[in-house]
Formats: structure tokens, sequence, C-alpha cells
């Protein structure tokens, strides 16, 4: 039971999923839209797991004065903070809890985005070495494409931006049409043997 | 440690001090590159200049967030002042939970912008006759399947809180059916929602600004059509906004046109380095082969 | 001219079909007519029904369109209602009216005819797939071809095992629905296998508060398998955020302040991805990645030791533990590509003997 | 320089993160550790208020008790804190992923598999001009030889061999291309947390 009542959910739904989208019926689109609710419904509540999980590392690492133990009363005084200012003054335009999120969040994670410039840079410097025929293809197809794409590009030949257009249109087209091909089988395979119980890793281990 | 040694192992932190002072010099130092608009930019533009006006809407899918902003901004900025002065009804929204306050921004300002040209009373923008923005939803897909049967039953009320059928161009356009293209503005992998089931189930028509990474993923649709047009990265807002200055529909360029001159000396940096990083690679090997 | 054009009158268009739209939710008509013959001259049509039912009752006008189209459809029919349909050709404020259609009613449909390719394509893969499955249970051995970055894992786990430094598991940034999660949980279920018969540490920190609360079953369970449930810590599995960038912030201090010996990312992955891996190549770790992220996968070629491009992500948890139901399923995989090879190159070849198969592959 | 305080702490915590770019240290730590913080105070008020609120509790109390399904389902997740029952913590994980795993199989099968194949091929009509059909054939041996590069289960020997190499020479080409489009987008994002700086936080720009 322990086994088979995950099992047959998940088969349920699985083949469920699968017959709506053949029936245009309005019942049918009904139902496809009150499934979508309840699942955001469960992830609010597996987030309450998750959150709990968070605090227990904090609380821990505070409790034992584990290295840099005090960044960890950052994270649990600003999750706090944060929440009880969102659930008690609301979440309108103008209140406090989106002054917090423009200001605080959008800042950090739109600089730990802006790093990537630099890493590109970094990356490239360090492996983009004409080792093989494979790495100095990868090399030159970088080159073509990042003169090709700025306007200087057209100064050093009329013809460099197509090329470059022609590369991202054509070989690359092409590799990223097959690598998905393979990815849709892949995947497809995948979900169809969770949806028929062949591939139960989800339920932890054998038994 | 001979010299093709030394360009190999160059410390990343020199490399990324000049990134800096190459990124921000421009700021300061104007020049102006010509260039050449894609074809994927023009049909976007050719597909909006098609639609004839006060007639059906343009839905605006605003999807990017704070990071993609200096991208996906400028796009909303060009494509607004588009439909605005071709007399378009656009209707916003946002599935990314931080898109609203970028959505609002670009619609208040390119509306001051075109009231402060405004020659009579008539040409300035009204909410809720000539745009009207819906918010934020969760639970994505099922929003916009649901909007082919009614928008209102996904956003009973606007974002701010008016309720739908109180708005004029809310009671002319119901679903899908007035809707001539959507198109969304997005540094993530959203068009592929739109594409995979209100276009697939009501024939929507689809349209795109995606930050300049996530665009050539949807290369493959433009050429089968399911995209309409697509605007790719800073580049593409700079192509966007030229079109609209060259068809009088605006009096300035935006944003984009600085960002691409940084963006010029970068990649030249980068490929200096690449370049560099070979030369030693090169010659060490054939140092090590006549030992 | 324009003067005698006024009291010249003009023929209507004719053979109006109304019929119930196929494959759609109810409630709307189609209408197809051959144009007026004076269809250059005219301003447009006018579309007008009424309900049978009604008796005796006038047309409604419903619609208009401009000339030279044909078609038009009806999309407030309500369901189960007769209508009778008129199409009447406009010029200066005159119409002159067809005869009305065959009545008609509208109807939802039970059965979309336009997808029928999907349900046979989704039969025939299901089909195979439980022939290589039921297959492959009788134990014969199947071949698989070497994946390099797959056969680096045991080598990956010993070595963090020598240094003593822990191994770094990141489940992509992606949630349960996304098939790579999954794929991402079969070959962390393999992994922490290893991790358990050697003694070394576990950091599996999730984006997503549903993948956390399964990866937290799969550690512990490969644990309990291989007989040592004393080795696993509650620490191992970590929830972070779901800010994708908080997210990546928080690894890039794991990778700086443990040091850990190996970086798995493996799963669904966006942006964050260089991030990571350059973060992690400069705190000089040894790195697997795997992604059907396209667009990632060049930066993980770049700066990680192996990557798993694409469909070998698929492939990954059948290589690993050689289960012969798993392996099955790559057979069936194989096959699916087979056929998609043959028909793009069969149907290509038939095209230029002028027969057209595509819209077989046309969904709507 | 600005005199808004907002602006003073989204500039120090934009500086904080670039820190990081010289090596770890403290300022980053704290930056790290707060953005962790916010961001999981920030979705907890987003699941009340766009999960909980809207999609439970508000139907529940219009008397929609087939609502009760999802509360049943997600008070099971706290099933793992009673040993004795901590397999039912299953039942709404088989139900998140059987609904994921079926919603995908037709939507994979149909933009993925069929769009793109109807888009591969070539037919006379791809020849109405000459290079485009030649481009549409390269895609077509490109796309060809990519598939090759993945089958598993034969070894990549002999025509497999040849085709396979051709494919990675393919997808080798792809990458790069992909690599030196994409250092534009990210520029984009420097130039917009400079732009932040320079403007906003120091006034040198407008």
């Amino acid at each position: 039971m322990k086994r088979k009542i995950p099992l047959a959910l998940c088969f349920i739904m699985g083949i469920s999923m699968i017959v709506q989208f053949f029936i245009p019926h309005p019942a049918s689109l009904e139902f496809s839209s009150v499934i979508y609710k309840w699942i955001i419904v469960l992830m609010a509540f597996a987030l309450v797991l998750a959150i709990g999980n968070l605090i227990r590392h904090h609380g821990n690492k505070i409790h034992r004065r584990k290295e840099d133990w005090q960044y960890s009363i950052v994270t649990l005084a600003g999750m706090v903070a944060m929440a009880t200012i969102g659930l008690a003054w609301g979440i309108d335009p103008d209140s406090l809890y989106q002054r917090i999120y423009l200001n605080v969040m959008a800042p950090l994670g739109g600089t730990m985005f802006a790093l990537l410039a630099y890493y590109m840079a970094s990356a490239a410097y360090r492996s983009f070495r004409a080792r093989s025929l494979e790495a100095t293809l990868l090399l030159l197809s970088a080159f073509i494409v990042m003169i090709g794409f700025m306007p200087f590009g057209q100064y050093l030949h009329p013809r460099f931006p197509a090329f470059a257009e022609w590369i991202m249109k054509v070989p690359n087209m092409a590799s990223q049409r097959g690598i998905l091909l393979g990815v849709a089988f892949g995947s497809i395979a995948t979900a169809l043997k969770i949806i028929l119980g062949i591939e139960r890793s989800w339920l932890g281990g054998k038994e | 440690m001979k010299w093709y040694d030394r360009i190999t192992t160059i410390d990343r932190r020199i490399i990324y001090l000049l990134l800096t002072v190459l990124v921000i010099l421009p700021f300061f130092v104007k020049v102006t590159i010509p260039q050449k608009v894609m074809p994927q930019t023009q049909r976007l533009f050719d597909f909006i200049e098609s639609i004839p006006p006060k007639d059906k809407a343009v839905m605006i899918s605003f999807d990017y967030s704070p990071q993609t902003q200096p991208e996906c901004h400028p796009m909303a900025k060009a494509i607004l002042k588009h439909c605005f002065a071709r007399e378009i009804p656009v209707i916003g929204l946002s599935f990314d939970p931080e898109a609203p306050g970028l959505a609002v921004d670009a619609l208040v300002s390119v509306e001051r912008e075109i009231d402060s040209l405004a020659a009579r009373k008539e040409d300035s923008l009204i909410y809720g006759v000539d745009y009207v923005y819906l918010g934020w939803k969760s639970g994505r897909i099922a929003a916009q399947l649901d909007m082919g049967e009614a928008i209102s039953g996904v956003f009973p009320r606007d974002y701010f809180g008016n309720l739908i059928d109180s708005l004029p161009l809310m009671q002319i356009v119901k679903n899908y059916k007035n809707i001539a293209i959507v198109v969304i503005l997005a540094s993530a992998d959203y068009p592929i929602d739109w594409i995979r089931y209100p276009q697939t189930r009501y024939g929507v028509k689809v349209g795109a600004g995606l930050t300049a990474v996530m665009a050539p993923q949807y290369y493959p649709f433009v050429q089968t059509g399911q995209v309409s047009g697509l605007m790719s990265g800073m580049k593409g807002a700079a192509e966007y906004e030229k079109l609209v200055l060259e068809h009088g529909y605006a009096r300035t360029l935006g944003n984009a046109e600085t960002g691409m001159n940084s963006q010029s000396m970068i990649h030249i940096l980068i490929m200096l380095f690449i370049i560099l990083g070979n030369l030693g690679y090169f010659f060490s090997r054939r140092a090590k082969k006549e030992k | 001219m324009t003067f005698l054009l006024i009291f010249l009158s003009f023929l209507p268009p004719n053979d109006v079909i109304a019929r119930d739209r196929p494959n759609d939710a109810g409630s709307t008509i189609s209408l197809h007519w051959n144009l007026s013959v004076d269809d250059s001259l005219l301003d447009g049509y006018v579309i007008l029904k009424r309900e049978l039912s009604a008796g005796e009752m006038d047309f409604e006008k419903i619609g208009s369109t401009v000339r030279g189209v044909t078609n038009f459809e009806d999309e407030n029919a309500q369901d189960g209602v007769q209508y009778e349909y008129v199409v009447a050709a406009v010029k200066n404020n005159e119409v002159f009216h067809s005869a009305p259609s065959v009545p008609v009613a509208s109807s939802p449909q039970v059965f979309h005819t336009g997808r029928i390719n999907v349900l046979a394509a989704i039969a025939i893969f299901t089909g195979m797939l439980a022939y290589f499955v039921t297959k492959a249970r009788s134990g014969k051995g199947l071949f698989i071809r070497k994946i390099a970055g797959l056969a680096a894992v045991e080598e990956a786990v010993g070595r963090a095992t020598e240094m003593g430094k822990p191994i770094l598991y990141v489940p992509g940034l992606g949630d349960i629905d996304w098939t790579a999660t999954i794929a991402s949980m079969n070959i962390l279920g393999e992994v922490a296998k290893k991790i358990a018969r050697y003694d070394t540490a576990l950091i599996v920190p999730n984006r997503w508060s549903v993948t956390y609360t399964v990866a937290k079953e799969v550690v512990k369970e490969a644990f309990i398998s291989e007989g040592s449930p004393e080795k696993f810590r509650e620490e191992y599995v970590r929830y972070v955020t779901e800010a994708q960038f908080g997210f990546a912030a928080a690894i890039t201090g794991i990778m700086m302040r443990d040091k850990p010996a190996t970086n798995f990312f493996i799963g669904r992955f966006w942006a964050e991805s260089l991030i990571m891996a350059e973060t992690g190549s400069q705190a000089g770790s040894f790195q697997i990645a795997g992604t059907d992220s396209v667009l990632q996968l060049p930066f993980f070629v770049t700066a990680c030791d192996y990557t798993l491009i694409g469909e070998e992500l698929y492939a990954a948890s059948a290589y690993l533990s050689r289960e012969p139901l798993l392996l099955g399923s790559l057979k069936a995989q194989d096959y699916g590509k087979l056929i998609v090879l043959l028909i793009l190159l069969s149907f290509t070849f038939i095209s230029f003997f002028n027969i057209n198969l595509l819209p077989i592959l046309r969904v709507q | 320089m600005s005199g808004d305080p907002w602006i003073w702490i989204g500039a120090i915590l934009t500086l904080m993160i670039f820190s990081f770019l010289y090596k770890d240290n403290p300022f980053y730590k704290f930056g790290e550790h707060l953005f962790v913080g916010v961001a999981n105070g920030y979705y907890i008020v987003y699941y009340w208020q766009n999960a909980l609120k809207p999609n439970l509790f508000e139907p529940l109390s219009a008397g929609q008790f087939i609502y009760i399904v999802p509360l049943l389902l997600g008070l099971m997740y706290f099933a793992r804190f009673i040993p004795r029952i901590a397999w039912v913590v299953r039942i709404p994980i088989g139900f998140t992923i059987g609904w994921g795993a079926g919603l995908s199989i037709p939507a994979l099968f149909q933009a993925d598999v069929l769009r793109q194949l109807e888009g591969t091929v070539v037919t006379p009509a791809t020849f109405s001009n000459p290079a485009s059909g030649i481009w549409a054939v390269i895609i077509l041996v490109g796309v060809v030889c990519t598939l090759i590069y993945f089958f598993f289960s034969k070894e990549h020997k002999g025509i497999l061999g040849h085709t396979s190499r051709i494919g990675i020479i393919f997808i080798m080409i792809g990458f790069g291309a992909s690599f030196g489009y994409t250092v534009m987008a990210r520029v984009s994002l420097l130039i917009g947390r400079i732009q932040f700086l320079l403007g906003p936080w120091l006034g040198l720009i407008d």
C-alpha cells in the first residue's frame, strides 16, 4: 500500500492529463484549470517543510557557533522581517514589501546576474584554446558571431553580419534541433516511465 | 616564466578591471555607429504596422525582471510607442511576478511622452480606453488557456483594482478573438507556453522580444511561422527604436543605443584575450615540441 | 458610370454552407460561401443569422467582412440551437441577400480529430517502450555506448574521499514538473549510493520545496539500500531559496567556503549555470555537468571537466544503474529517433515526386 | 549624488556583490545571506497571497468543498514528521509528478517533435529560392547527424561513427555560436547595473 497508492495516483493523474489534451469539450478545460490550482496549493504546503529545513540549518549553525554563524542571523532576520512586512502591511505597489523587493532583492539579483559578463570573459580566455578540430570550430564560430552581431561587424566586411546570422540560423539551428529532438525522446520516455511506474526513484529506493 | 606562458596565465582580476573600465567609457564618450535591421525585427514591426488602427488589440505580456531591464525595457517602450502612435489598443499583463513594477513604469513613461507631444487633448492616452494593464497572475499555462474563454475569468480586476467589465476597452476585447497578436517580452522561456497552449488551441499569433540569450532558441519557431516576429536583445531593441523613429512614431532614440557602444568595446576586449591565450598556447606547444 | 452602377443590381454570394466548427469547445459555427460574381465591385459582405425555432423572426446582423473573403466564424452560437445564416453582398448601403443556409447547430466535441497524429505518436512510442522493457526483463544484456561524463562519476566520488572534502550535487533549478529534474533525481540516487559506500559528505541544495522533499527521500533511501543508514545526515539535503540568483549566490558561497572536491550540476538550468560552473572552476573543484537546457550547454562545456549533453542526461540513470528495465527504455528512445530520421528522409524524398506528406505532421 | 536612502541601499548591495570578483569577503557574505533571507520572506508572502488565499481559503469559505482535496493532499506533506505514516508524503508527490509527466507528453510530441520535423523536411517548395534550399538541406543533414550522435544502443563505428562525428561538428559550431551570441546579453546586464550606479546613485549620467 505504501507504494501502490502513490503509484496509482501518479498513473491516474498522468493518464488524465494526456486524455485531457484530446478532448476539446469545456468540461475538460475546466478540469485542467482546477487541477492546476491544486498543484499551486501543494507547492505552498511543501514550502512550509522547506522553510522549516532552512530555519533548522541556520538555527543549528548559530546554536553551535559554527564558522560564519553570524551571517546565519542575517538570513533568518531578513526572512522574518520580509515575511512580517508582507503579511502585516500588504503587497500593494506602494507598500514597504514592494520597496524592499525593488531596492534590496532586485539589485542583489541583478548584480549576481551581471557577474556573468565577467565570467564569460574569464571562461572564454581560459578554455577557448584551439586544441582539437572540435575546439577550433567552437572558437571560430564564437568569434564570427561576436564580430557579426556587433555594429562594427559590417565595417570589417559588409557580408559579416549576414555570415554570423547564417551560422546562427543554419548550423546552430540544426544542432539545436537535433539536440532538442533527442531531448524530447529522453523526456517523453522519462515521463512515460514515471506514469507507468517503471521509474520510481521518487518513491525512494526499492521498498 | 617565458612570455608565452605569461600570456596564458593572466590573472582574471586584470581582465575584470579592464572590462569594467571599457563598459563605463561609452557613457562619457559618445559615438554613433549606424546599424542594419535584422529580418525578424523587421517582421515584428511589419506585423504591427499591418494591424488596422482602432481595431484588434495588441496583448503585451511583460515577463522580464529588473535583471534584464536594459534589454527588455527599451523593447517595451519602443513597441508601446509604435502601437500608441498607430492607435492600436494595448492590453498588458504579466506572468513573471517581478514584472508588474516594470510594466507600469514602461506604460506610464510612454504615456507621458506621448501626452507631452499631443497637439490636442483627444490625442492623449486614456487608461481603460487606449490601454489596460491586467496585472500579474500565477499558474501561467492555465491562465493562458482560460483567457481563450474569457479574459475577465482570469483577471476579474485589473492591476489597479478596477473591475474588468467597467473598462471600455475590455468590453470590446473579451478573449483572443479580439487580439491581433500577443507579444511576449521575456528573459525566460515563456513564449513556448504561448505556442504550445493558446496558439495550438486558439490559433493565437505570437510575437516576442527576448533577451539575446533566449532569442536563438526561437529562430526555429520564426522559421516555421509559429512566432510572427522577434526582437533579440539590446540590438533588437535598438533596431526597433530605429524603425519607430524612422517611421515618425517617436522623436528620439531610446537607451539601447549607448548600450551598443559598450557592447562593441567588450566584445573586442574578449576577443583580444582569446587571441592572447591562443598565441601563448601555440608558442608554448611549439617550444615543447622543440625540446 | 458611377451613376449607372447605383441603379444596377448585384448578384449575392451563393452556396452558403454553415457547419459546426470541428474540434472545439462548442459555441462556434463556421460559414463558407462562394464569392458573388460582382465581388470586385462590392464594398463587402455582411453576415446575418436567425434562430430557427424562433419562427418568422428577422435575420440579425452578426458581422461583416471585406470583399474577397469567403468565410466567417460565428463564435456566439448557443450549443444545440439551430441557426440559419444569410450572407449579403453590400454596395452603397444596398444589400443583396443570398439564399439561407441549411440550418445548423454547434456542439462541443469530445475528441479532437486534428490531433490523431499526436495520439498515434504516443501510442506507437508507448508500445515500443513497453515492448523493449518487457524484453529487457528477460535479462538479455543490452549494449550501451560509453558516456564519458558518467564514466567519471566513480573517479569523482573517490577523489572526494581521498581529499576529505564534500561533494556538491545541484539537482538543477527546475521544479519537479521538468522531466530533467526527475532524471536528475534518478542520478542523485545512484551518486548517493556510491557516496554511501565511501566516507564522504554530500551537499544537495534545492531551489524548490517539492524537489527538496523528493531529494531527501531519494538520498535517504540510497543510504538505506547500501546498508549504511547511519551515515545519512539530515543536513545533506537543504532547501535554499526559490529566487534564481539568490540560489546561485548561496551556491557560490558553498563553493568558496566548503571547497567541495567535486561539483555535479545535473538537471534543468538557466542563466545561473555559468556563475556556478565558473566559480567552481576557480575554486579548483572537479566538475561534472548534465543538462537538457540547450542554451546552457556551451557554458558547462567551457567551464566543466565533463558535460552530459542533452539526451545523455536521460540515459544516465540507465548507464549508472545498469538496470535492465531502464536500458530497455533506452532502446525504445533509439527506435523513436530512428523513426524520426526515417520520416525526415523519406518525407523529403517523396516530396520530390509531388507527394506532400507534411499534413500528417501538422497538429491543430 | 542621490539623497534617497533606498538608492543608497541598492548601490551598496550592488557593490557588495561585485566585491566577490576580487575574492570572497565579509561584504559578499553579508549580501549573499541577506539575499537568501529576504527572498524566502518574499516567497512566503507570495505563496500566501497567490496560492493559499485565492486557491484554497477563498474557495473553501465560499462553500466549494471540492477544495478539501488539495487541503488534505497538502497536509499529507507533514506526515514525514510521524515516522509510522511517513510514506504518506509520497501521495502528494505522486500527484504532482503524475500531473507534470502527463501534461508534458502530448506537448512534447506536438511542439518539440512533430512541429520541428515539419520545419525540417525539405520539399521542392523550399527551393523556390536556391540559397534557402541549400541551407535547408544543410539543416536537414545537421539534424540527422546530431540525432545520430545520440544513439546509445549501438557502438559509434562505421557509418554511424562518421555521421555522429559530423553531428559533433555541428554541435560544436552551435555551442560556439551560442556562447559568442550570449556575451551580448550578459554585457547588457552589466550595463544595466553600471547605469544604475552612474545615474540614480552618483548622478553622473541622466
